[in-house]
């Protein structure tokens, strides 16, 4: 089931294997966001992080996001990766590969795809320091959509 | 009883990946206030989304008997 | 000399190289921009393109386009392969990898990329119709900056 | 004698990727008025532009001895 085009798992992600998922004769352009795991954050030296999920809702919901992109942008072929456990410093915590037959589009599929996973996706990340641990929560700090959507301005912030 | 799904902070506060609970007929925003009298260990609130059956649900939806309960405190994937 | 950070190549390009070269342990974000070739544009079906460079000068815009990026965006690094040669429909035309601290400016700094790229790096592209062909001239149909660089607001037409 | 480079359209024109021309001391907008004269088959026009030893150059450089140039019609990568 690796070939899902919605998948959360425990194994490394291969940015290809992601990419080869939205591979479409009519596209022009793929827009491949890819999110690591960084070693300092405002002063603050993570040394590893910690990924759960609710696996099945979260499946679900990657797939209600691509469902959100192709009504707004036509044509479009999403596929989204995410990898949950321990995560080391540079390794990839998500891929998002969104195919479109416009390059401008692929950009902006793109970045909603990855702030409506902030939104609505049922994932948690545990950050581990040097000096302690912590569930992160709410990193947006704004209104959640768990049901509709956002206007796009909304996410240009 | 109903079963509820814990994740993250509420598990390790639960100290268990699940809870049973007699909830059935209880509309959402009840179920919340139960549970967190039950378990004030927990940190729910109102940034603590209900999913039911691995979808959302609103406040006054009312718990049916086979339904999966799960607590999703604000997520953090990307 | 294939990793060089801006490289001209005949062979096909493997999206995990060029990634690899911008992984950095304080990004925590990569974003990688795919050109693929397109067989439908406005009704028109293309059977293959073939993409010539002068090779020397355009890697040295494309480490402009580089220099660009950083000043504008610190602490990215960017890497952009772009293929020459006959490619066929799907096939990768250039890939660009840029890592940032921070996600939004992944985007950015890669739109800004692309659009560069269309400026001022020296490859031309010729279309291979079924019932012709054509070297493609100026599809931006806009002011070139040769030496300069444009303003962002400039860029999102 | 000045080395031009010639690619794409340039070039199937003139069908070769090089001409000679005899340009030394004079501006980039003369030459390329003497270069559509003297090779009447090629399409030179205000969008093309002109680099010297791999840089843009101005319509005001003055051609040296040792330099290559090259004929940048509108470029379309991507």
């Amino acid at each position: 089931m690796e070939n899902k085009l919605f998948l959360i798992t425990e194994q490394e992600i291969t940015v290809q294997e992601v990419v080869d998922k939205v591979s479409d004769r009519n596209a022009g352009a793929i827009n491949c966001f890819i999110g690591t795991v960084r070693e300092m954050t405002k002063g603050k030296k993570t040394l590893y992080l910690a990924y759960e999920a609710y696996v099945p809702m979260a499946e679900k919901k990657l797939a209600q996001i691509g469902d959100e992109i192709k009504e707004r942008w036509p044509h479009t072929q999403v596929a989204i990766t995410h990898r949950i456990g321990e995560l080391a410093i540079s390794d990839l915590a998500v891929v998002i590969a969104v195919s479109t037959p416009h390059r401008n589009d692929s950009y902006e599929a793109s970045r909603y795809a990855i702030e409506r996973i902030k939104e609505i996706v049922p994932i948690w990340k545990k950050e581990h320091w040097e000096d302690g641990q912590k569930w992160i929560g709410d990193q947006l700090e704004k209104t959640a959509y768990p049901k509709g959507a956002p206007k796009m301005e909304e996410l240009n912030d | 009883m109903i079963k509820i799904l814990l994740f993250a902070e509420l598990s390790e506060q639960a100290q268990s990946g699940e809870l049973f609970i007699e909830a059935e007929g209880k509309s959402i925003a009840a179920f919340k206030d139960l549970l967190q009298k039950s378990y004030p260990e927990l940190t729910i609130s109102e940034a603590t989304m209900i999913a039911v059956n691995e979808e959302y649900a609103e406040d006054n939806y009312l718990i049916q008997k086979e339904d999966v309960i799960a607590l999703i405190p604000p997520v953090s994937g990307g």
